[in-house]
């Protein structure tokens, strides 16, 4: 039975002064429902007086037949906050783009009501809708009534995580693909990569819709799919001007920050020498009614980003140089597989495909993978003359 | 129980996002042709078509109690038809189509306590993670951290003065959930002790050659200690990673004396301009110092303003020392430089300046 | 023996360079105010106080016998008061006083088969080692590949007709005594076979521990081969370095039908506008075919002249492909990409691109 | 006794057509006084038809008291070119600059004529002059010729090297220091060092008047040193205006290759500035008239270059950004001390100093060395958090 009465907790209450949003209230407010949040608060009181986590080494738990999902969490502390004993995190599925009607937020904020602590993450930093601390007993009504609701568990562990894209061409005009489709379709084609780890370690992707990369991919995507064009930008000489009239130095601010200083301004003219872009979206950034993304779309494939454990971050790689927007979803599929497979029989435990990558070399996994080098791969060919020649190419 | 399996749903991953779509967005879904930033927290998008979509974006703690999430709920059936998003960055954005709704729906927000800002030029939402909250591994907590940091840097999220976005992570160790390496700022937690290992239950929780493989330096060694097989750490080759207690409760590092924060900067994502890059340290260590870590605060507070001071237009901070060079970056931050820049892992020789072009 | 000890001259140096410098210079020495170029291979340098030193440069093939040390020096007499130097790239550098000589001087030259010119955006001599002249490591000759590259280029030398300097460099084998991994063009002589181990000798001659230790990817172990102590080599561990056979005469690697060249670009040395950066693998290899090397000067030529045609005024090779990127230095020069380009050395993962900036 | 038939080269003899002179030519001239230079050029012919060298590894051979300066050198087919069955080369210390008398070079010449081939290398890569095959018995007396003619020995094997310098301020307006001078005051300063070697491996000194770096220090060097300024650069503005009327594109060849971009050109007039200026030579190499380095002048020391094996090759990096050239003698000396001290108490065999660096880190080389870390070292401080924090730090 709720014990309702909340020991101060002084130095928290710092923490609800000053202009933003504060967490701590959020807690509080959760906690006038369902006093776990008060255990919770008391437990970071003095986790913010002892500079330390009370928190054990989490446990497996989860929900019947799948092996991920939720982070199993108890306290360290267990006597003195009993309803924190068991406080595990149930990750849920995002829809993408994470669009929601005001419903389908109060069906999930009742649910949670019904079954956890009331607190959540809006979202956790892969993207899921983290439903944050609940007991064992819980976790199985929760998932009943989520799935009725028309949702589902996120990955964890060795495991595919929920896939995640950028708001792409429900609201953006550069979005050189449907991110979110994409998105979408891979969540629901690998549910059981997601629901039953079976890989060396965890696996990322994201769907950006071009390379102003709005999801990050290419710091913590093991697989980055981001949007890109193949033709020349599309160009409005009547709102060049008017961004020139409005007070822009188009030769500072827009053709000198060009990274190949491929754009002329001269004489109210603006020429680019499309060869020599790299699509980088700057002057498109700076001059969106005048500049546009071509129109033969795509994306750019990109593997083995992480972070830095254990053997140093890593940022994505190409590894495909573009995909045509209509062949893309096929195409990454087919990669998937291909990708699975080497990391399934070549990957250690708890290697990153990026780290093995590095391991066993990029030509190796090219031949792994069936794909062909190009020079688009590598930002310069090697400098070091350390090369393996093939068995059959010397005699 | 047979019955029972054939009711239980599983795999159905998430909604189709299609229904969650307002119908503005369903009529122009690909047919966007540019947008506009009408006031700080607030896009206007324009169709081809000649649809206009209004977005209004709010600060959040990310960590919501359900009732928060209810009261978003109902601004969004009272200004914007019940639909709404959230943003890469935690961030909340309504979405609408009568401009009149604009300016009442930022006030209610504000009163509220939920900013509206965070777009263009400006230092948007910091991504963080779990911290004291909730996680066994985290040097420091992130959530307080977040709310220290924001309070100060609060007219950075309404205003959009500051050369280009500066994008602020927190991570609370190593492991670095937020992916905060890549960010303009990035803050981490980071232990400074080798783990203390708990002899009489290592063997029982782990299995001692994972604990080995587990260490990017080879400080772990199979041991017998007391009678008991366990492993001992070579002090000098630990980094305090943490990536054994991860993979083994008895290798606990955190050390309230010890642990702290540390500062990376200069970092980014985006292809615009120059190629995505790390962020690079700093500060090696502030102490950990709750409910408000003033040490860090500051020295935040201070990089984003000499930033703000010395970065030319469209310049990330990245790219302002870039061109500055870092022996300035140093010198106007007032930052000490250490050992501890000195890169001395992997590629560490790559790091070394080769070259005579220096600024004197 | 004591005294013929005591007569022994030991120790005293080279002869203090000043003994050798002409008037001129010795008068004008650290007060040159600046240059110019007159013609290929003769540049005057103008003093503070007005003096003008004219210098003459002209090829040289390195070997040389005596008979033409002393026509050069024959030269410097009638010319230049007998003073002369040479260039840290093996040139020959007269140095004279009079520019009425110049021309005389340009003619004798020429007319003994020694061209003048390398000055400026020329392409210069080409620095290199032994080859099977001397060395007991050459993959290849040095001093019949560079002849047979000089011939073909020779109005590159003569001529200032390039975007910038190009400096070419040959090595015949991976320890790289001409230091050719940043040159613009570096020729690398290479095996692609694995030591073939004299098992018979290899303890007699050499100490087993440092020919395991010489292997920089760990490809020696010890091994009983025969009866006898000797090592083997884990031969797809193997990239053919050659540095076993430096501390052990019984690892010898050359095969007329695998050795071979590998040709590098891009590499620079100066700090001119970029820093200095390595030469990077144009092709893996080319076949090592004597008197003449026609693939490899075919090659060579075809570089020079895509590059010649394409970089900018100033642009050295390395930054003209900066400029233009990779992919179209493969397609420009019909050179095919293959997976020898891709790094699997120690920091190989920082050659994969990590951007998305591509040209299509 | 010589034996005067020549037996005919018929691949070799093709290196005697075309514009540039020949070796083969020179061989040749050098075999109608010692017949040991035909054996060589037979050996060569037949390794132009085998496609394979013929000499033996090489053995030690030297002159007394040295323990370098000669490379020995066999012949593989002793029986058939018994005159180059011994073939030993003599490295001799060059004068700096690579400065000579005619007669000067004559002495040389007969010194070599007397007592070896006949074959020399004007110069070899490292700057020696190199004599170029003789046998064992003549190298005692080749000794006692040059060091009576004031020449002596290089170095080899794990030994200082010759250093070498650029023609500095002997014949160019940029050289920050009297470059020549420096590098002869260390060659005869390290005479042991260079003679008995006593290095982990060899140690290599070069000399550059200027960020030009015309010596390749920069590549090869294992203490490179190398001009600079601090002040700002010299500017005659009527001499930039001659550049300009003779055709010179001043903002597109002059301020846009500017690596920070600290220059315009503006209305006629380029302005410099000089703060944000890294001294990388382009402007003052394109003007030299109107352009100087400053006057307060010195050098930037690096440290570690080599070639590849065994770990890779390495590019010097900054190891004390600035030193006034008053001070440059005096700090080189005692650095150099420091570097060998640390060397031979941490290197291990065949290790060259920038390998021990990247073994040991950066930080503890240099308070092996006694030196501060500053920002100037790096590129750009570290990306990874892998920090070793010192125990007297944290607590
Ligand atoms: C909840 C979340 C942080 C948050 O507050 O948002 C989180 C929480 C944890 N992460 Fe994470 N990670 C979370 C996103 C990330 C990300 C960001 C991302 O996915 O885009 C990263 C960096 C990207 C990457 O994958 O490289 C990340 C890199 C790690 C790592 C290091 C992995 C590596 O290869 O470097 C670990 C350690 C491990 O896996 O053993 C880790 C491990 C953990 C564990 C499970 C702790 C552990 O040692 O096992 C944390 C559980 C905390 C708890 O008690 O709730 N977490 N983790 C994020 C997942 C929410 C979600 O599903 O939406
Ligand atoms: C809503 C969001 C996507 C989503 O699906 O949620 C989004 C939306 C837009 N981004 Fe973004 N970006 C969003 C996260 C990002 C991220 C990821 C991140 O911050 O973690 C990045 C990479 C940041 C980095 O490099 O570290 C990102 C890099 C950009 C850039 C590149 C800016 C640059 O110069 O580097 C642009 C272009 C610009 O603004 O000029 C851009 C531009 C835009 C535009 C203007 C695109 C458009 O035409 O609609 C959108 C409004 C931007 C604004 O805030 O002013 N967006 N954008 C994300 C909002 C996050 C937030 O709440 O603050
Ligand atoms: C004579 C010599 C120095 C010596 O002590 O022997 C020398 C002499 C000069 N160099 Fe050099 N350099 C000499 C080797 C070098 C080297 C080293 C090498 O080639 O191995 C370099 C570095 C090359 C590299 O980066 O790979 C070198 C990079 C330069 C540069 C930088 C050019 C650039 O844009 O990268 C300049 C400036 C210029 O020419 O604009 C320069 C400029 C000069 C000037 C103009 C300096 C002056 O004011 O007197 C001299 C005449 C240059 C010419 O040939 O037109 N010198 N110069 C060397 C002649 C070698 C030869 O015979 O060809
Ligand atoms: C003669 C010379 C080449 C030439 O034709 O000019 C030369 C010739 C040899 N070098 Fe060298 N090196 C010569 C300059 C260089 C240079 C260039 C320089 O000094 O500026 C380098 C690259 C720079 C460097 O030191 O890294 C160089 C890097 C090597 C290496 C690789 C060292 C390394 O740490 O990477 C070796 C292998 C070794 O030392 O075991 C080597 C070894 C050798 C040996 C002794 C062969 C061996 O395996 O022991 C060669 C003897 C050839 C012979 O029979 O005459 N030589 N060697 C150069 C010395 C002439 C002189 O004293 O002036
Ligand atoms: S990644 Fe590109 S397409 Fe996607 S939201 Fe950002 S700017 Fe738009
Ligand atoms: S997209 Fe980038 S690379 Fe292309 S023209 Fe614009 S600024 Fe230049
Ligand atoms: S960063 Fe570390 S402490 Fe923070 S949530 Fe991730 S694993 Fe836990
Ligand atoms: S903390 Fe990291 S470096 Fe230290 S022992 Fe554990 S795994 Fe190894
Ligand atoms: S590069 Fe190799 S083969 Fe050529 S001289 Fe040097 S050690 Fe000998
Ligand atoms: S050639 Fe090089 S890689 Fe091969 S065995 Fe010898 S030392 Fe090792
Ligand atoms: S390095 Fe500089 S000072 Fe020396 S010769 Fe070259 S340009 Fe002149
Ligand atoms: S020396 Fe180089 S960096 Fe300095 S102003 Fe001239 S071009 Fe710019």
């Amino acid at each position: 039975m709720p014990d309702d009465e909340r020991r101060p907790t002084k130095l928290l209450d710092q923490l609800e002064e000053g202009p933003w949003p504060s967490f701590v209230t959020e807690i509080k407010k959760a906690g006038e429902k369902n006093p776990a949040c008060n255990d919770l608060l008391q437990q970071l009181e003095s986790s913010y007086e002892e500079k330390r986590g009370h928190w054990k080494h989490g446990g497996m738990v989860g929900v019947r037949g799948y092996g991920g999902g939720v982070i199993g969490r108890y306290s360290a502390m267990p006597e003195q906050f009993p309803r924190i004993a068991h406080f595990h995190t149930i990750r849920v599925n995002h829809p993408s783009g994470w669009f929601y009607t005001s419903d389908a937020l109060r069906t999930l904020a009742d649910i949670w009501e019904r079954h956890g602590s009331g607190l959540t993450n809006f979202h956790g930093s892969t993207g899921d809708i983290i439903f944050l601390g609940t007991n064992t007993t819980e976790l199985e009504p929760t998932f009943n009534e989520l799935t009725q609701a028309g949702f589902d568990l996120g990955g964890s562990g060795s495991a595919l995580r929920t896939p995640s894209s950028c708001v792409g061409q429900a609201r953006c005009e550069w979005a050189c693909y449907d991110t979110m489709k994409l998105c979408n379709d891979l969540t629901h084609q690998y549910q059981d990569e997601m629901h039953r780890p079976a890989f060396p370690y965890k696996f990322k992707i994201k769907c950006s819709g071009c390379p102003n990369d709005c999801v990050a991919a290419s710091a913590r995507a093991d697989l980055s799919i981001i949007g890109t064009w193949k033709d020349a930008i599309r160009q409005d000489d009547a709102a060049v001007a008017e961004y020139a009239a409005a007070g822009l130095d188009i030769r500072r601010d827009v053709c000198d920050r060009c990274p190949t200083r491929c754009m002329d301004w001269d004489n109210g003219k603006l020429t680019i020498e499309n060869r020599e872009c790299v699509r980088c979206m700057h002057c498109i950034n700076v001059m969106p009614k005048a500049l546009r993304p071509g129109k033969e779309r795509g994306a750019v494939l990109l593997i083995g980003a992480k972070a830095p454990i254990v053997k140093g971050a890593l940022l994505s790689s190409v590894l495909v140089p573009f995909v045509a927007a209509e062949e893309l979803e096929g195409t990454v599929n087919e990669l998937l597989k291909r990708l699975w497979d080497f990391w399934d029989e070549h990957g250690e435990n708890r290697e990153r495909i990026g780290e093995l990558i590095q391991r066993v070399g990029l030509a190796n996994f090219l031949d792994g993978i069936g794909l062909d080098p190009t020079p688009e791969m590598v930002a310069a060919p090697r400098d070091n003359p350390f090369i393996f020649f093939r068995e059959e190419e010397a005699n | 129980m047979a019955t029972e399996t054939a009711k239980r749903i599983t795999d159905i991953g998430p909604p189709n996002y299609e229904k969650f779509l307002p119908p503005v967005i369903k009529r122009n879904y690909g047919k966007w042709q540019y947008h506009e930033g009408i006031a700080p927290g607030v896009l206007c998008h324009v169709s081809e078509s000649g649809e206009r979509l209004y977005t209004v974006r709010a600060g959040s703690p990310r960590l919501l109690s359900v009732d928060t999430i209810r009261l978003f709920a109902a601004l969004a059936d009272k200004y914007c038809g019940g639909y709404l998003r959230f943003t890469s960055r935690n961030n909340i954005e309504f979405l609408l189509e009568d401009p009149a709704n604009i300016e009442p729906l930022r006030k209610e927000l504000f009163d509220a306590g939920f900013p509206v800002g965070g777009t263009g030029a400006s230092i948007s939402n910091i991504v963080h993670t779990q911290g004291w909250i909730h996680c066994h591994s985290a040097a420091t907590d992130a959530s307080g951290l977040v709310k220290s940091l924001m309070d100060r840097l609060y007219s950075r999220f309404t205003e959009e003065t500051l050369p280009a976005r500066v994008r602020i992570a927190v991570a609370c160790c190593l492991n670095m959930c937020g992916a905060v390496h890549c960010s303009d700022i990035a803050i981490l937690g980071i232990h400074r002790k080798p783990p203390k290992i708990n002899h009489d239950i290592l063997k029982k929780v782990s299995e001692i050659p994972t604990v080995i493989a587990a260490c990017p330096t080879d400080a772990i060694r199979p041991a017998v200690v007391g009678g008991k097989e366990s492993v001992t750490v070579i002090d000098e080759k630990c980094m305090y990673c943490g990536n054994c207690y991860t993979v083994s409760p008895a290798m606990p590092l955190d050390d309230p004396e010890n642990d702290g924060l540390s500062i990376y900067v200069g970092g980014k994502v985006s292809n615009a301009r120059t190629a995505p890059k790390f962020s690079k340290l700093a500060i090696p260590f502030l102490p950990n110092n709750p409910p408000r870590w003033p040490e860090v605060v500051d020295a935040v507070a201070n990089i984003v303003e000499v930033y703000a001071g010395g970065a030319k237009k469209f310049e990330r901070m990245g790219e302002w020392i870039d061109r500055i060079g870092w022996p300035r970056f140093f010198e106007l931050t007032g930052i000490e430089f250490t050992r501890y820049h000195l890169d001395d892992f992997k590629h560490a020789g790559l790091t070394y300046a080769r070259s005579t072009h220096i600024r004197y």
